[in-house]
């Protein structure tokens, strides 16, 4: 009754779209990724050279500074998104007056333009017209200077994202709350488990799915972040991360071919981490009970 | 389990007080964008004051009466809405597709759909730049600078993230409903219009809020891609910040404004986010 | 999510690998397998032994895992 | 809203004036000559800054009245300007019929072969070439967009140079003219050498401090995440302590001191050492900072002296709506080291950027006739003073003689005189075809040392190993 081929004519034009601008893009970049193409080069155009752009990146201390620096970045801005976001969900799922009305003021800033949100942090912490460095420095006496202290710069764009994504987080989480039956809680109280069982042993199964899907989602945006850090420190030490790395050698710099090699790399590290995500999802590890 | 009046009191002023906190921290960067967005150039330096001192709409009044904003904000709303809405159907098919029908290899394929969102953007720029004035042509019409492009391109990232999000949604919609549906008669149609569709709409309503979001917040592709007769609102931002000195004020009038659209589809729609949001949690 | 129904002819196979592949989940392992090897090939062994080791070492254990993952 | 009314009513009165102005055969002249491209429509891309925002509100309508010819003005930000312009030159997408081309970047177009020699194309148009035009009329600036047989490759549209700006009200109050003599033993007054500028740099930060104001001593332009911090250091104090041409050897493709650079030699560590002494004095956002950041900490007040682009110098010291110090900016040339000057007047070197930019013609445009219109009428004598009045910027000799601008020059404390007298004494970027590149390379380093984590002698050894391997991974190495 249900034809594979009716599946794919209703898969393809999703196909056709992601093949377009998504996969063939990408053949050109590997293409790219093993010449050597810097337009204002003394010989410009593409010159074949193998291994070389890989040869340069794996030697590139900038290259591999920004990776950890991503890694850093995206392990803190999404261990806080989590916890922020699994606290602020249990505490929505009970009700009380003017519940709703927090809800709303928690989501404004997902809705905020990511180029605009690098805009306001930037007009927060930049001394001289932003308040927090201001008041910072008058309360607890502390400089507080992004441009001239790198760790700052970097502490400053987790908590921008922070901030940007939380409530993002909180909603799936909310949701996955919101969908646990009653029973096994209840059950589990009846039992004698103390809150912090409960939630180990029954909420938490009940979560993964969500926890992990959510997580998934937020590793692939914080590794390809640009407009927001680019517009609050203009990627400078600390937040040099690998998105904006490329970003300066492809265009300022117009080295097409090393660009794209990077990039290449880059978008290979984010697969392989993602992939095994996606396996931790959708539960195919052995042993486990379905 | 009596609780008495004392624990009550007590767990409400812990509730309320970080609900206050929470939304002092959130909104203050909010607030300063407004406050910002009222203060005329020279105000802005010096010690800052988190005040609102005085009603300075000449940012606004600018901003609004520019015909060029004007342009901008129309082409956002019309690539953001017909991109959300292409992605809900196009989402909704596949999906469906994916969940329903027993395809070769669709565990990978769903993996793969989802790499699409990984790209790094600015290497991959240069390809689409390429497709959109040179491959995609047409005479003198190209994709470059309309507002199809910029809808199609956008289902890059919409796309995947989408069905990721309906996945569950649709799985989570018992098999046997389709059936009983197609017993009775209903062809394929049918049972997406009175099965899936109902059954799967706050799900297929928060896809198209987020798709909504993220095309009408997304920047670097649009900068990039258009240059006069698309461009987004969003890369309006960008024009404030120029070597004679950012302005400021305007700019934050203008992310106020930006901010408005989507605020008020939020608040219209909460109640349907945390519905759809589930990620296929519900299984049973 | 729901049991993995695997299509007809592609048997999902319990090899060493710790979770349960399909032919392509294998490939790409062994795609993973091989990109890794050449990056740190490039960056730790080059001096001592050209880069067609690295693809000769991968391609083997791409075999191994194509065949028995 | 009232200042929008009396903006708006001034173009008005402007667009009539040159209305009235533009007699009747001349009117002719551009109906005839644009006859056949009427209806077409041209474009272009700039950077949003007053004199590009002049040229799209108010030239390109007048260009239009005259000519039926469209133009269509795109103004995006700094960075953006770059890769759109570059894109579609390298995938010859003719997109835009002129690009704004910033002095910098010019022998880079020119080495790809990117712009059409407008010279060279207007002899061969006859019919197109309006005598109103003259390319002799710029001001030397012009110089910096020509190849070595003269030809022109684009229409300078804004020039300014980088000066020295000072607080008068500080400087010429009596209380801190006496405080200063008292500790430093000799009167206050705008620095001539580089010790004056540090011991200005340093009273006036103390003195904010002891006042309880918020005021420093000097501006630095010192961002860590914007090359806006090795343009000042390059361009502005690097020639300033005779460093010049970024330190690099162009014949021998290097940067170091053993193959004829200066990156890493003695001058070029002074000059950074020098500069980076100066942060403890600058305000706390000067890491921050690019020029428009400079200007604005100027502008607030925030800064007793410091080096600040030209084109900000107008309105810092008369536009109320955006500066606080108004009516209180001295310009003066940029401090020197003992020689550089003298050598600069002998055509030996120069003591800082004459920055500014061009509109030039793309090779992919596919409307190259009418934009060469549009170039002459935005060339041509009659537009310019008012165009001057509004964005600060100076491209014809005349110029600097019409009324308009010497009732400005005395507002702002005679920079256009300065400019017009002192302005060969500044120079163009230096002829590389890969600046971008090669300032992309030197970036980091200089970042690094404003952030201490180099020392300069390391920051700029580092940094000319950096520049060589570029150099030869480009093909203009040894």
């Amino acid at each position: 009754m249900r034809n594979p081929r009716t599946g794919w004519l209703l898969l393809s034009p999703t196909l056709i779209i992601l093949l377009l601008f998504g996969f063939a893009p990408f053949l050109y970049v590997l293409f790219v990724g093993f010449n050597q193409w810097n337009v204002f080069s003394a010989d410009d155009g593409l010159v074949f050279n193998g291994l070389d752009n890989f040869r340069r990146l794996v030697f590139d201390d900038d290259f591999l500074h920004s990776v950890g620096l991503t890694a850093r970045f995206a392990i803190f801005a999404i261990g806080s998104e989590v916890v922020l976001g699994f606290v602020l969900a249990q505490m929505l799922t009970r009700n009380f007056p003017g519940k709703s009305l927090f809800r709303i003021i928690h989501t404004l800033p997902l809705m905020v333009a990511p180029i605009a949100v690098g805009a306001i942090w930037r007009l927060l912490v930049i001394p001289g017209f932003g308040p927090v460095p201001f008041f910072l420095d008058r309360w607890f006496d502390l400089k507080y200077q992004i441009g001239s202290y790198p760790d700052q710069a970097l502490w400053t764009s987790v908590i921008m994202d922070v901030w940007h994504w939380t409530p993002f987080v909180t909603l799936t989480m909310l949701a996955g709350l919101s969908a646990i039956p009653k029973e096994p809680v209840e059950q589990a109280r009846v039992d004698g488990a103390n809150r912090f069982q409960v939630f180990w042993y029954v909420t938490l199964p009940f979560l993964r799915p969500v926890l992990l899907t959510t997580v998934f989602i937020r590793i692939m945006d914080a590794i390809r972040t640009v407009d927001e850090v680019w517009m609050l420190a203009g990627g400078g030490p600390g937040t040099r991360f690998t998105g904006i790395y490329i970003w300066r050698v492809v265009f300022p710099r117009t080295d097409y071919g090393y660009g794209s090699s990077i990039s290449l790399i880059t978008l290979y590290l984010t697969i392989v981490l993602c992939w095994l995500l996606f396996i931790a999802i959708s539960g195919r590890r052995k042993g486990e009970v379905e | 389990m009596t609780i008495s009046f004392r624990q009550r009191a007590w767990r409400l002023f812990v509730t309320y007080g970080f609900w206050i906190f929470t939304t002092i921290v959130t909104l203050l960067p909010i607030w300063w964008m407004f406050v910002v967005s009222m203060r005329s150039r020279v105000e802005l330096f010096g010690r800052p004051n988190l005040s609102l001192s005085r009603f300075f709409v000449e940012n606004y009044t600018n901003v609004l009466t520019d015909s060029t904003f004007q342009r901008y904000m129309t082409n956002s709303v019309v690539v953001s809405t017909s991109n959300a809405l292409l992605v809900m159907v196009l989402a909704l098919l596949a999906t469906y597709a994916l969940s329903r029908y027993k395809l070769t290899g669709r565990d990978n394929i769903f993996f793969w759909l989802i790499t699409n969102r990984m790209a790094p953007p600015a290497a991959f720029l240069l390809p689409l730049y390429i497709m959109f004035t040179r491959t995609f042509r047409l005479g003198d019409w190209t994709l470059y600078d309309t507002q199809i492009g910029l809808i199609l391109l956008y289902c890059v990232f919409n796309l995947p993230f989408a069905i990721w999000l309906l996945k569950g949604v649709i799985d989570g919609i018992p098999i046997e409903l389709d059936d009983a549906a197609m017993i009775d008669g209903a062809g394929l149609w049918g049972v997406l219009r009175h099965v899936i569709v109902p059954l799967a709409a706050p799900g297929l309503a928060v896809t198209g809020i987020l798709s909504w979001v993220f095309a009408w917040n997304e920047y670097l592709f649009a900068a990039n891609l258009t240059s006069v007769q698309a461009r987004t609102i969003t890369t309006g931002l960008a024009e404030f910040v120029t070597v004679t000195g950012t302005n400021w004020g305007e700019l934050a009038a203008m992310s106020m404004l930006t901010l408005i659209p989507s605020a008020i589809i939020v608040i219209l729609a909460q109640r349907y986010i945390v519905m759809g949001l589930t990620f296929g949690a519900v299984k049973e | 999510m729901q049991e993995q129904e695997t299509s007809k002819g592609k048997k999902e196979i319990n090899g060493f690998l710790p979770f349960y592949t399909n032919a392509f989940d294998r490939v790409f392992i062994g795609v993973v397998i091989l990109i890794g090897i050449h990056l740190l090939w490039l960056r730790f062994m080059e001096p001592a032994l050209p880069i067609e080791a690295a693809t000769v070492i991968s391609l083997v254990i791409g075999y191994i895992v194509v065949r028995r993952g | 809203m009232k200042k929008r009314f009396t903006f708006i009513l001034l173009i008005a009165i402007v667009l009539l004036a040159n209305m009235s102005l533009v007699s009747a055969d001349m009117h002719g002249w551009w109906a005839d000559a644009a006859a056949p491209y009427a209806g077409a429509t041209i474009r272009g891309v700039s950077e949003s800054t007053p004199p590009s925002n002049y040229v799209a509100d108010v030239l390109a309508a007048q260009f239009t009245e005259l000519t039926g010819i469209n133009v269509e003005f795109e103004t995006t930000s700094w960075d953006q300007m770059y890769s759109k312009a570059i894109n579609d030159m390298e995938a010859n997408t003719g997109i835009y019929d002129f690009v704004y081309i910033e002095q910098d970047i010019i022998y880079s177009y020119l080495a790809q072969d990117y712009l059409v020699n407008l010279t060279q194309f207007a002899a061969d148009n006859p019919d197109l070439a309006y005598e109103g035009y003259d390319e002799s009329a710029f001001t030397s600036f012009a110089d910096y967009f020509k190849n070595a047989d003269g030809d022109l490759f684009g229409v300078p549209m804004e020039a300014f140079v980088k000066v020295y700006l000072y607080r008068k009200d500080l400087f010429e109050d009596a209380d801190i003219m006496a405080a200063f003599e008292e500790e430093y033993g000799y009167p206050l007054a705008p620095a001539e050498n580089f010790d004056q500028y540090r011991d200005n740099a340093m009273f006036f930060t103390a003195y904010g401090e002891n006042m309880d104001m918020d005021l420093w001593g000097t501006t630095v332009q010192g961002s860590t995440g914007h090359p806006a911090s090795t343009y000042e250091f390059l361009e502005s104090i690097g020639p300033s302590f005779g460093l010049y041409n970024w330190g690099i050897n162009l014949d021998a493709g290097s940067a170091m001191s053993a193959n004829g650079g200066a990156l890493d030699g003695d001058t070029a560590v002074e000059a950074l050492t020098f500069w980076l002494s100066m942060l403890p004095y600058a305000p706390p956002e000067a890491t921050s900072s690019t020029w428009d950041e400079v200007a604005s900490s100027f502008a607030a007040g925030r800064a007793a002296q410091g080096w600040v682009y030209g084109e900000n110098a107008a309105w810092i010291a008369t536009d109320d709506s955006r500066s606080a110090v108004t009516g209180n900016v001295g310009v003066r040339l940029p401090v020197t080291a003992p020689g550089v000057i003298e050598a600069a007047e002998m055509g030996d070197g120069y003591i800082g950027y004459y920055d500014g930019g061009a509109f030039g013609v793309p090779h992919s445009s596919r409307n190259k006739e009418a934009t060469l219109l549009w170039l002459q009428f935005i060339g041509q004598q009659s537009v310019q003073a008012e165009w001057a009045a509004a964005g600060a910027r100076i491209t014809h000799t005349a110029t600097f003689d019409d009324p308009l601008i010497a009732e400005q020059d005395a507002k702002v404390d005679g920079y256009y005189t300065l400019l017009e007298e002192q302005g060969p004494l500044f120079a163009g970027a230096p002829p590389f075809p890969f600046h971008a590149q090669v300032r992309e390379v030197i970036d980091p380093f200089i970042q690094r040392a404003i952030l201490g984590e180099l020392s300069p002698a390391d920051a700029l050894s580092q940094a000319a190993a950096a520049v060589d391997e570029e150099l030869s991974r480009l093909g203009y190495g040894m």
